[in-house]
């Protein structure tokens, strides 16, 4: 498959489209609105099941498998935050406050631009390892930490932003879905994948819809904002994406695993980045970092950049 | 009947401070509060629904004193850097004598 | 089959089961009430999964065969808000504004009595043409606005009502449902079936339960506004209804297509049509147009209405 | 199998690990929180669900077979109140309001007490007569009613408690589901098993994570309530469970069958009970009777339970 | 403008309260009322979201006299076993004569 | 502390006015305002949380002059045709110089 017929096959997915509807009907303004608590029971949902899923494959992979690839992502997560803190400093000229909300972002994971890339991966039929989801969990925290130690010299409310990161929902959604599939294994699948796994795809089409929504209000304050944000969203993007494919493919995750880390590694986080940030960063400008994270980055990678870190995956790994 | 004259805190904030504020006004010395969720446009732009996480409406009857301390907190604390509207109004209190 | 036992097979569907059951909860007072949330919760998965279903069938489906099924259906909004409007001035004898609401939910459609002639005609074993949720699409919007324009002759509130007509949620989730499934084709549908087509029957025999609760809570509404409402109702669905049936059978939809067709030309709108009128029309009297739509027309349909229609499809074409 | 094994096969089943993940996610203070529609949602769901499978079984089973199982079933529920009521005043020293509002907890039943045990017969792989959940509907009003008349001789709310025990949502929808399961039979299964029946056992898996959390934010008032109530709810649910178990063998459930009635028998309500105590005896302390049953037995039942009713049933009647 | 002097009464109960007091208010002459859904914490600890149900927040216009017969009723009936807190405020309604 | 009296607007009407309300209160002057979810009962009968939309409770606090103006907006353009009530109370607001 050519670059081109992968672009095509990933705008063509449910996903990406009701995205796109989703952008589509807030520009319209239409009354169109999920309900908060639908929001809420689909990002429950599936952070979850990914988290299961990921805890019932590693029930049966040796350890020695995972080993590495788990190494480099721990590196990932740890370097992040230094390109992106730099940039924004250098690039955008922002304070150090929102520099370091900027880093905490570009540190951490989206879990929706990881299934994003998964589905991406499994229809241009590439094989995967089973323990993507694994990576996730442990790719969501540490960047987090080190982009709030970036900011903070001193004392303030650094303690209980740790807390919320470690206990936020998604990191205990993701870890305790993967107790739960790693302890209960193939036995626990069986009772429940006609829950967790069959119409997993289907309820992520929903929530992309909303997502697409949520991302277009955001448009004005893109405008705002100015251009050079779209600039650093995408070039954090384009070299975090090359850095986590070719990490990837070092660590032995084959084309297909190289592609989804990439993905992993050039997105940002949404859900528990902007939680931890607002406590401990209360200065910085929460319309800066939302906006590059939500409006940038994610709608770039999920239609530009997965069939691009695919790419470079074959063209380095294939 | 008994009806105490009372004052009635009400504070509007972004419901990330929940926990926080929740806290403050009980160490200051209410002895309860409820909460509605809310949403809201202001200084800051619209505090939408979905995504930076909706308002909150917390109310909190107190004596007068108490009540002052809490403004007092909430305007050296939180407005600098928070989402936060605050005002206090005179209301007379079933049984109001629990409440001080 | 003779039409006593589609009767039963009608009435003993889960679907028609679980709206009695919601009917009898609320009359017995008991506590039982579904949350706004989970409400439209099933009503934005419903309206979806009948456009998606319709774009995909539309993917593989020459226009020409949808060519006179659709201009059909066209002329039908068209057509319906004049016998209603008509009926309504006449034999109910109401005003112009209260006239011109009925006429527009007459003139629109129910998406719920659409299904539920899916179902029937399915479980009947009638072959089907896959583009039927393209027509209830084709079938919401124009007989509102047609309505509307029968009221006002100037200026008022029309582009705002006509805006929210257009914009409306259910139309942009049908059409853009119907855009999804038809650009992503039958490789979409192999990915989100699991969540969209398979669970969908359960999902909408659940929001019966709650339809019922809600029309028995009407129910109270009817005594006052009196017996001539329930006969405009029903006569405006045996009239449309019949001429839904002609016109299908006409277009070439065969028996079960002409029956479902018959079904959602005797239906009333309660999702689109009462929120353009509220705007458009605030003068008129919501019980009045509710109470027609919800429990007097809608039951009728689910209980009586499908089963004759189809009766009468296999009496004129069969 | 063994004790042991049974027990292991119990707790690394994905229900007790979300629920353990529930109790976690609250002990460590994290910010995880089922908005109240989605539990609504799903108890609406799961009880519909439990109702509409019984019903459908019952559809082809001959009235005969039922009987006996429904006679014992019926004189469990009129029982159990008096063990309860009369522990509750003479160990835990309480009024006879507190005494009555722990009977009618204790004389009703916990429908996801009942689901987890009937997972667990099924892992087993014990033969289950299908009529199960038509007992559930049996068990839960009348203990209830017997419990309140135990507390008031003389007027009062009597009334509307009644009224609200009979309505109540769980009843309503336990009865209603078993009358529509009923009605539609197999047909109607066919229809919406792939919403009610595949995915039901991890919506369920979902719920119990949620009723985790609810419970760990009770252990704080356990302390206060002090050791004895854990006594009282363990003491209970062991003799209850034992006769639960006899009575079952007695009336020719068969091993699978006694195991799942003693776990129903050993079970306190927590839906229907709370809400019809709060009631009729207002006077009695919610902490005491939302406590016993929430955090003291169901868990017991959950984790300990469920496996010794089996081991008995096994013991008297393998 | 007619702005009318009127008297606000606000209930804050535990849900399960909504019919009976609904029923109260209209019978001891309230026009109307509008509920919002709410949690809280009082004496009688946390009433959260989950489990024991919510509470909601009942507010209803009336005049004086209406409004001290609904405080009265509420502290005889309600106030011993049930958690609700009750308070009168003074507000200015417009076409407040409807309301009486 | 700085307390600026000021008037508290609320006003409860149906869910389907929300946007054009909004449009309204900024329109005629307001800096902001917050929006609670609502249910309730009035003339026109019980608008429950199913069918007709709920209502909602917005609340907007603004000098003397705005609120009059608002309320003024209200009784003429709203109250003949749709289920909406509206009422004005003083507050005490901390920092209320940035809602003039
Ligand atoms: N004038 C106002 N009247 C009522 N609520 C307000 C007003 N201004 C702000 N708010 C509320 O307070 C929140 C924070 O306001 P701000 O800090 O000005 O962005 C908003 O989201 C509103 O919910
Ligand atoms: N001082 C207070 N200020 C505001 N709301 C209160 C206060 N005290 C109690 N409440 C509310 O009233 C409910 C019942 O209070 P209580 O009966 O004291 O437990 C609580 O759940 C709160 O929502
Ligand atoms: N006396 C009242 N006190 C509080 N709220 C009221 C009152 N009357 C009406 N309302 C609210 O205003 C809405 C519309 O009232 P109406 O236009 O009278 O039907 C109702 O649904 C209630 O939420
Ligand atoms: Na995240
Ligand atoms: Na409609
Ligand atoms: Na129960």
């Amino acid at each position: 498959m050519d670059a081109l017929e992968l672009l095509r096959l990933n705008l063509l997915s449910p996903m990406v489209l009701a995205y796109f509807l989703g952008v589509a009907a807030r520009l319209l303004k239409s009354d169109l609105a999920f309900p908060e608590a639908l929001y809420t029971a689909l990002s429950i949902y599936l952070l979850f099941a990914i988290g299961f899923k990921g805890g019932v494959e590693l029930s049966h992979t040796p350890l020695a498998v995972v080993l590495l690839p788990a190494l480099f992502t721990l590196a990932l997560g740890l370097f992040r935050p230094f390109p992106a803190y730099l940039l924004a400093r250098r690039f955008l000229r922002v304070g150090r406050e929102d520099a370091a909300a900027l880093a905490a972002h570009y540190g951490s994971v989206s879990a929706v631009t990881f299934l994003a890339a998964l589905t991406f991966v499994q229809a241009v039929g590439d094989a995967l390892p089973g323990f993507m989801p694994t990576l996730v969990a442990l790719l969501e925290v540490p960047g987090i930490v080190v982009a709030l130690l970036l900011a903070k010299r001193k004392g303030g409310r650094m303690g209980e932003a740790l807390h919320e990161v470690l206990t936020g929902k998604s990191v205990v959604l993701l870890l305790g879905g993967l107790l739960v599939g790693l302890l209960s294994g193939e036995e626990g699948m069986k009772k429940v994948e006609a829950f967790f796994v069959e119409p997993f795809q289907g309820a992520l089409t929903l929530f992309l819809l909303d997502l697409g929504m949520v991302a277009a209000s955001r448009l004005s304050a893109l405008r705002q904002v100015g251009f050079r944000l779209v600039l650093f969203g995408v070039g954090l993007a384009l070299f975090h994406g090359a850095l986590g494919v070719y990490l990837g493919l070092l660590a032995g995750l084959g084309v297909g695993g190289a592609a989804v880390l990439g993905a992993m590694a050039a997105s940002a986080s949404y859900i528990a980045a902007p939680a931890a940030v607002r406590i401990a960063l209360p200065e910085a400008n929460p319309s800066l970092y939302l906006t590059a994270s939500l409006a940038v980055t994610f709608p770039f990678n999920l239609i530009l950049g997965i069939p691009l870190y695919h790419t470079l995956a074959v063209l380095w790994g294939g | 009947m008994d009806l105490v004259p009372l004052k009635l805190v009400t504070i509007v904030a972004e419901s990330l401070l929940e926990k926080r504020l929740v806290e403050e006004v009980k160490r200051l010395g209410a002895k309860g509060y409820t909460i509605t969720p809310a949403r809201g446009e202001g200084s800051r732009g619209l505090r939408s629904v979905d995504w930076e996480g909706q308002n909150i409406r917390l109310e909190t009857i107190v004596s007068e004193e108490v009540a002052l301390r809490i403004l007092q907190r909430l305007q050296e604390e939180y407005f600098p850097h928070y989402a936060v509207i605050a005002y206090v109004e005179n209301v007379w209190v079933v049984r109001g004598e629990k409440y001080v």
